[in-house]
């Protein structure tokens, strides 16, 4: 396969500090040598959260070769999970499941809200650099529909006060860092 | 007394005198012949006639070559050689002939196109002079939708609701 | 392994242990629907189509997915599996583009035929439908991924049976998308399969894109003619033109699948630039003619050259695909004349055994044992591209077994190797050697006092040690050589060495040859030393000496030794240089119109009627699928014709199944001579030139292949799959 | 006295009272007809191996061409046969569509035949006013189907398209003013519906003319009176049907014993003859005429008053709307496949037979699980008719023999099919 903007020279280890190269190595190690999918989703948190909360189609290329999978298997894990980004995001993720329990429950009228608060578009940052809104599948918090998950934590059961309420804490959390800048 | 009767009626040519007034009448009633082809007896707008292939108001043809005329077709007098278009690279027919000596107008052709791109016109009247010429090529049969462009559009529009 | 009795649609069955529903049901005719299983595939369970209804359980399950077990009762039309299989139909549909009209697999469709199969008749669903973007999967392959349903049978096409994953699914739920997900093309030399395998027309051939509906296609048999293994085809054509090529099902070959220079090359026939009549070279500028003139023009031409030098200069070339009847008929037709050079050999330097050569074809086992084999050693080859569908075999072995290989150039493989050793291209038959020294060592009461002698001072290292241990310790194993060994100057040591390794670690061998017809050629006679079936015969001229030395005439049937001979570049001045070139071509194009003084134009593959012999030795006939155009005629009626006009005897045949069935009656009688050879060739270095010259590409093995354009467009028709070699670059 | 063989005379196939294609070997003694072979298959065109190769619906235009003077009432047959196989059952409005169009049918048969038959005879005028009385109803073929005689209107699950609401009108012209004009569209102001009402108010006046012209005319019974008598007991062993075997006296009529669609529900007589003669038959159409405008009426009255489906409404079997096949995929893959492959029908067989204006028009199919019938037959009721030309022809005169002829209302279309 020709990977025609693949760069060969590309390698994990230019790409991320020597310890996170151990962390990695660290997983790998906790699954069986001729299992090399596993560390896949291990390896690309780290490469992540050591790029600033997203990742390249290089980074995802290194960590194939560096796993010695192909790269599409690599693509494959990044695109399926909610928790890994492509593109730069904002400091907070809204990521909203508009999967069929939430949408019933009303998940249009969550992303609807949200949009006109932040004044973006599905997937877009705020100007500010500190909400992005991605819509997601399923995370399994039906019971609790209509859902968002923010910085890793789960706001079910939404309504458009709850929303205000999880932003504006949202952005008091940050207002201190940003005096601080 | 029946009999009798009979033998009168036979006798006096009664059963003919009824019957010469029956035609006798019909000399004083109107005509019900037409000043053919001055004057033409209505079409329903379902008429099967020649065909013709038609076009978007645009130009472009609406054939997608998808060929389901050809395939319905009973009478096998359609054909059809399709193709990628090299300027958009869409589906069209490179070649598209229906024979009008095989052809039985039963209308499958007009039922099964999708795009109502295939129709049967009110045109009846129509001859060929030279062998071949009963071959309508896509370039006549286009010819003839641009003609008829109008009628057909109403027709298709007013049969809309039934098909 | 264990049976069980189970009950579907009120059949009562007998079942493996651990065989799924599906199986079982597909085995006794009971259709279950289904659009992501597939027999050669792993089982993903991903289309819910099969959901069938299984007495004991509370909702449908998949038919795929779900093992039988003792006692089973399935039901497949009760209302719960109706109900189940309508709604994912259903819901199958949301998503899929009305495109029908337009869609090429429409008439073909898996999709449209369980539709109306099993899916309701009107749709419910109002909203907007997704848009996929098109993926660009380069010349062969033409996608339109919003019409994917997601089976990801090709994605695991890629993965389990070629062993190269380049599709991939990405994305979730709604998102999910099938693709390379980078933009890139893709370039294995089995890719088209998924073509076949697609059951909607998310993936459908582009060189036949929009050409013909499958309702109107005719189907007629075939055999792929361009590699050893003929592959079996069925040929799609539609009023004589050849529509496009498909696998014809044939476990012991080809199983389901075909190469892509099988699939495509048939474009040479319709887009390549046909000679359609005869022509006669007039004072260098070609004129046209009818087959009478062409024919006595041609006949003169031989008579002349052969009589004024008794024959020997005039030489004839057989091209590696001409079929078992045409290389008997040149043969019989050149030898009639008093001529002896004949040779089909283009790409062959050891003629060192060619009066003692037999006509064995190149494996002494069938093809379909090297899917289990525990020990598979490759020698010099280039197994992915010379015979595609041979390295998935392999592939399908390493699951269980292991693959070595001794290969001088940097091999492309689509399987792990457990050993590799690369020695210098013209040391390879040293190299290998030692691997005899090896196994001669591990069985010493196996040798015999020759091989001992012969043995002796070659050294051995701990790798061929291994690979032997391997060989030996297989319950099954085989050595294999590519078709490069008969190409190397010492191709009669090194199958000598094969052989003997074979008969001391007790496993099979076999070599893979140029072309399709390599082992019907040698039987028909077609080699300057033998007639038919090893028969006797004055000696003639090799196709070495042929091109290298420079002959007044030539006829050459089918092939352009300008372009596939080992000696391109002498042989194109010799051509060049000739009195009299009488070509028997299908196409005008390429330098054939240059060097020729006639060209006669014949049937291509597909329009002609023959017999392949392959690799196995297995006989492939086959009828004409679509008729020659122009006045271009089967080759074996033009032979019989020139046989006549030449006054040589025996060109009385009526069809080219007689010519068969004579060959065949001839080998019964004839006893497969036992090589002779009783003395081990010598051992020494070949020279580094004549080992350093490429070999034909995948794309580029004969006239026809390089003339499919579809094929020339992708990756790897500009490459040479064995170009570089570590060691001597 | 010297022996004299008998004169042989070649009668058709292009003689104009050769109703088609028939073609007559007759032995004559003098004028007196000793033997008359009828010589068919001047007109085959292999109808039924045509079906065989073809999906269902694809022969449907061809029926319309076996009897080519009543074409639905062939349609009839084949649709019910295939609709036998498939189990379907009809929606009631095209039930009852297809029962008056099989009877506008009828009526155009027999005025066509009537129309010849006179004219074979020597009675000019009958021609001419059958024609014109045609047109009103060919008129109604063409709104309903688009053609005036090939209508390939009728489908297994029911006819193609509803009755149109309203009828196209005369265009103005040169040749007349604006109430010349008015007085032609006259009846063309509603719908379809009203227009054949419209028929049926003013047809049994017509037949009544004809009657007059007919009946009691010296000539015409001259001419028939006697002709060609056929008793009960030959006519059924003959296997004639229809208007032959009820002209016998015997009341069998496919319409009454084995109603089919919604025959049974609708209220008509069926005319018998007695003595079997030509011209009892000749008094059993013009009454068949008489019930068929009744049966008509009924339909129409019913048709006013129930709107609805005119087609089974399971796209498996019949084309999806057109409004649907642009918007919903399920209806685009059923329409695609509708018109490629057809459908399926379930094996088995099925004789499913109509009383024809000529008789037992029957249509017997053969499935074997496929998209083309295994194998279709077609009982023509003509067929079996022109087996009794001898018999009935023997010891008349060579006049007689263009009377008998036209007594039987052969066409050629569904003898030789």
């Amino acid at each position: 396969m020709t990977d025609l903007s693949y760069d060969k020279s590309l390698h994990l280890k230019e790409l991320i500090p020597q310890s996170e190269i151990d962390e990695i190595d660290c997983w790998i190690k906790k699954y069986p040598n001729d299992r090399k999918r596993p560390p896949i989703m291990p390896a690309l948190k780290v490469v992540q959260e050591n790029n600033g909360n997203y990742l390249t189609t290089e980074m995802m290329q290194a960590v194939a070769e560096y796993l010695d999978v192909p790269h599409v298997a690599v693509y494959e894990v990044a695109t399926f999970y909610s928790m890994f980004n492509l593109d730069k995001m904002g400091r907070h993720v809204l990521s909203v499941c508009t999967n069929l329990s939430c949408s019933l429950r009303g998940a249009d009228k969550v992303v609807e809200h949200l949009q006109n608060r932040l004044n973006i578009k599905l997937g877009e940052t705020t100007k500010d650099g500190l909400f992005s809104i991605k819509e997601v599948e399923c995370m399994a918090a039906c019971g609790g529909a209509p859902m968002l998950e923010v910085d890793k934590i789960y706001h079910e059961n939404l309504t458009e006060e709850k929303i205000d309420q999880i932003l504006s804490e949202m952005a008091a959390k940050d207002l201190p860092t940003q005096e601080d800048k | 007394m029946k009999k009798f009767k009979q033998f009168v009626n036979s006798f006096l040519l009664v059963e003919l005198l009824k019957g010469l007034m029956v035609t006798g009448r019909h000399m004083f009633s109107p005509k019900v012949t037409i000043q053919y082809p001055e004057e033409k007896t209505p079409q329903s707008p379902r008429f099967r006639g020649i065909h013709a292939l038609r076009s978007y108001p645009n130009g472009e043809e609406r054939c997608i070559a998808c060929k389901l005329c050809e395939a319905v077709c009973p009478a096998a007098a359609i054909t059809i050689d399709a193709g990628v278009r090299e300027s958009d690279g869409s589906r069209r027919t490179t070649k598209y002939e229906i024979d009008l000596f095989k052809c039985i107008f039963c209308g499958f052709c007009e039922e099964s196109c999708p795009v109502d791109s295939i129709v049967e016109t009110r045109v009846f009247e129509y001859h060929f002079e030279e062998q071949g010429a009963q071959i309508l090529t896509k370039e006549k049969l286009l010819e003839i939708g641009l003609i008829h462009e109008e009628q057909l559009a109403q027709d298709i529009e007013a049969d809309a609701k039934y098909r | 392994m264990g049976k069980v009795n189970i009950e579907i649609d009120g059949k009562q069955l007998t079942a493996d242990v651990g065989s799924m529903i599906i199986e079982v049901a597909d085995e006794a005719d009971i259709y279950i629907p289904r659009f992501c299983y597939h027999k050669k595939l792993s089982v993903a369970a991903n289309c819910r189509m099969c959901m069938v209804d299984v007495s004991s359980l509370p909702k449908a399950v998949p038919a795929c997915a779900t093992p039988v077990a003792d006692g089973m009762v399935i039901q497949t039309q009760s209302d719960r599996a109706i109900d189940a299989q309508k709604s994912v139909m259903e819901f199958l549909l949301i998503n899929h583009p009305l495109d029908c009209p337009v869609c090429d697999q429409g008439g073909e469709c898996e999709l449209q035929d369980l539709s109306v199969g099993y899916g309701e008749d009107v749709s419910r669903y109002v909203e907007g439908k997704r848009v996929v973007k098109d993926k660009n999967l380069g010349p062969l392959i033409s996608t339109d991924m919003t019409r994917c349903i997601h089976c990801t049978r090709c994605v695991r096409f890629g993965q389990e049976v070629v062993g190269i994953r380049e599709l991939g699914a990405t994305g979730r739920g709604e998102h999910i998308e099938i693709g390379t997900y980078i933009e890139s093309t893709m370039d294995s030399e089995v890719s088209a399969n998924i073509i076949d395998l697609c059951p909607v027309g998310a993936l459908t051939a582009k060189p036949s894109r929009y050409k013909a509906r499958a309702w109107e296609l005719r189907e007629s048999p075939s055999i792929a003619p361009h590699d050893c293994l003929g592959s079996n085809v069925n040929i799609h054509h539609r009023r004589g033109e050849i529509i496009r090529v498909v696998p014809r099902e044939n476990e012991s070959i080809n199983e389901v699948w075909l190469s892509d220079r099988d699939r495509f090359s048939y474009q040479a026939l319709t887009e390549g630039k046909r000679l359609l009549k005869p022509k006669i070279k007039k004072n260098g500028t070609w004129q046209e003619t009818d087959w009478q003139t062409a024919l006595n023009f041609a006949v003169a031409e031989m008579k002349r050259i052969i009589g004024v030098s008794k024959g020997e200069e005039f030489g004839t070339i057989v091209g590696n695909n001409s079929t078992l009847e045409e290389s008997f008929l040149i043969q019989k037709l050149i030898r009639g004349t008093g001529c002896n050079n004949i040779d089909f050999r283009t790409r062959r330097r050891d003629f060192s055994k060619d009066q003692y050569s037999g006509v064995r074809a190149g494996f002494n086992f069938p093809l379909q044992d090297l899917d289990t084999m525990d020990a598979t050693l490759l020698i010099a080859g280039d197994i992915r591209h010379e015979q595609p569908l041979a390295a998935l075999r392999v592939r399908k072995s390493t699951g269980f077994g292991r693959a070595m290989a001794i290969n001088p150039f940097d091999g492309e493989y689509n399987f792990r190797l457990y050993q590799e050793i690369q020695p210098e291209p013209h040391l390879l038959a040293q190299e290998f050697a030692c691997v005899l020294a090896a196994a001669a060592q591990k069985q010493p009461d196996k040798i015999n006092a020759e091989i001992k002698d012969w043995i002796e001072g070659i050294t051995f290292t701990e790798q061929h040690a291994i690979i032997v241990d391997e060989l030996i310790n297989g319950e099954q194993s085989c050595i294999l050589m590519g078709v490069y060994v008969q190409e190397h100057p010492q191709a009669e040591v090194v199958n000598w060495i094969a052989e003997q390794v074979a008969r001391l670690t007790d496993s099979k061998w076999g070599y893979m040859t140029q072309g399709c017809n390599a082992a019907g050629n040698k039987m028909a006679g077609a080699v300057p030393n033998q007639s038919e079936f090893g028969g006797r015969a004055t000696p003639g001229k090799n196709a070495k000496q042929m091109l290298t030395e420079g002959l007044k005439g030539y006829l050459i049937h089918n092939c352009e030794p300008d372009v596939e001979s080992l000696w391109a570049d002498q042989a194109l001045a010799n051509l060049q240089n000739a009195e009299c070139v009488i070509a028997l071509t299908s196409y005008e194009d390429g330098r054939v119109s240059d060097y020729s003084t006639v060209m006669l134009p014949i049937a291509g593959s597909y329009e002609t009627s023959g017999t392949y012999v392959n690799v196995e030795g297995r006989w492939q006939s086959f009828s004409a699928a679509v008729p020659a155009p122009g006045e271009s005629r089967p080759a074996w009626k033009v032979l019989r014709v020139l046989g006549n006009l030449l006054d040589t005897s025996g060109f009385d045949y009526e069809s080219s199944v007689q010519i068969r069935d004579e060959l065949k009656e001839k080998q019964e009688n004839s006893r497969d001579k036992k090589e002779s050879r009783k003395t081990p060739p010598e051992l020494h270095a070949a020279s580094e030139e004549e080992t350093k010259r490429d070999s034909l590409g995948l794309y580029m093995v004969d006239p026809m292949v390089r003339r499919a354009n579809a094929l020339q467009q992708t990756s790897k028709a500009s490459t040479h799959p064995i170009s570089i070699s570590r060691v001597t670059t | 006295m010297a022996e004299i063989e008998h004169y042989t005379l070649n009668f058709g196939p292009q003689h104009p009272a050769a109703h088609g294609v028939l073609r007559m070997i007759l032995e004559m003694d003098g004028e007196v007809i000793e033997r008359a072979d009828p010589h068919i298959g001047l007109l085959h065109r292999g109808t039924e191996k045509l079906a065989e190769i073809k999906p269902y619906n694809q022969s449907i235009g061809y029926m319309d061409r076996l009897d080519y003077v009543s074409m639905m009432c062939n349609e009839h047959a084949y649709v019910l046969a295939i609709e036998k196989l498939l189990q379907i059952k009809v929606p009631k409005r095209a039930q009852y569509i297809r029962v008056m169009f099989a009877e506008v049918t009828r009526i155009l048969n027999h005025l066509m035949w009537l129309g010849a038959h006179g004219l074979d005879v020597g009675a000019m005028t009958m021609f001419l006013y059958c024609f014109r009385d045609r047109e009103p109803l060919m008129d109604a073929y063409e709104a309903v189907s688009g053609t005036r005689m090939h209508a390939t209107y009728f489908r297994p699950g029911g006819v193609y398209r509803d009755l149109p609401d309203s009828m196209p009108q005369y265009d103005k012209s040169p040749w007349r003013n604006e109430k010349k004009l008015k007085s032609l569209n006259e009846n063309r102001q509603g719908s379809l519906l009203d227009f054949l009402w419209d028929y049926t108010e003013i047809f049994p006046a017509c037949v009544d003319e004809y009657e007059a012209l007919l009946t009691e005319n010296r000539i015409w019974k001259q001419r028939l009176v006697g002709i060609g008598v056929v008793s009960p007991e030959r006519a059924f062993q003959l296997g004639m049907t229809g208007p032959m075997l009820r002209g016998s006296g015997v009341a069998w009529d496919l319409r009454k014993k084995q109603p089919y669609d919604c025959y049974a529900e609708l209220d008509f007589d069926i005319p018998v003859g007695r003595n079997g003669d030509c011209y009892d038959r000749y008094l059993v159409r013009v009454e068949e005429m008489r019930q068929s405008n009744r049966i008509i009426r009924q339909c129409i009255e019913w048709l006013r008053e129930n709107p609805g489906p005119v087609m089974v409404d399971d796209h498996k079997i019949t084309p999806p709307k057109r409004a649907d096949v642009r918007e919903n995929m399920e209806s685009l893959i059923h329409h695609f496949k509708h018109f490629t492959e057809g459908y399926c029908v379930p094996a088995g067989e099925a004789y499913a037979a109509v009383e024809h204006p000529k008789g037992e028009f029957g249509i017997y199919l053969l499935s074997d699980g496929a998209n083309k019938p295994y194998r279709l037959k077609i009982r023509a009721p003509g067929f079996a008719h022109m087996a009794a030309m001898n018999e009935m022809a023997k010891g008349h005169m060579l006049a007689d023999v263009v009377a008998i002829i036209g007594t039987m209302d052969v066409v050629f279309g569904e003898i030789d099919r």
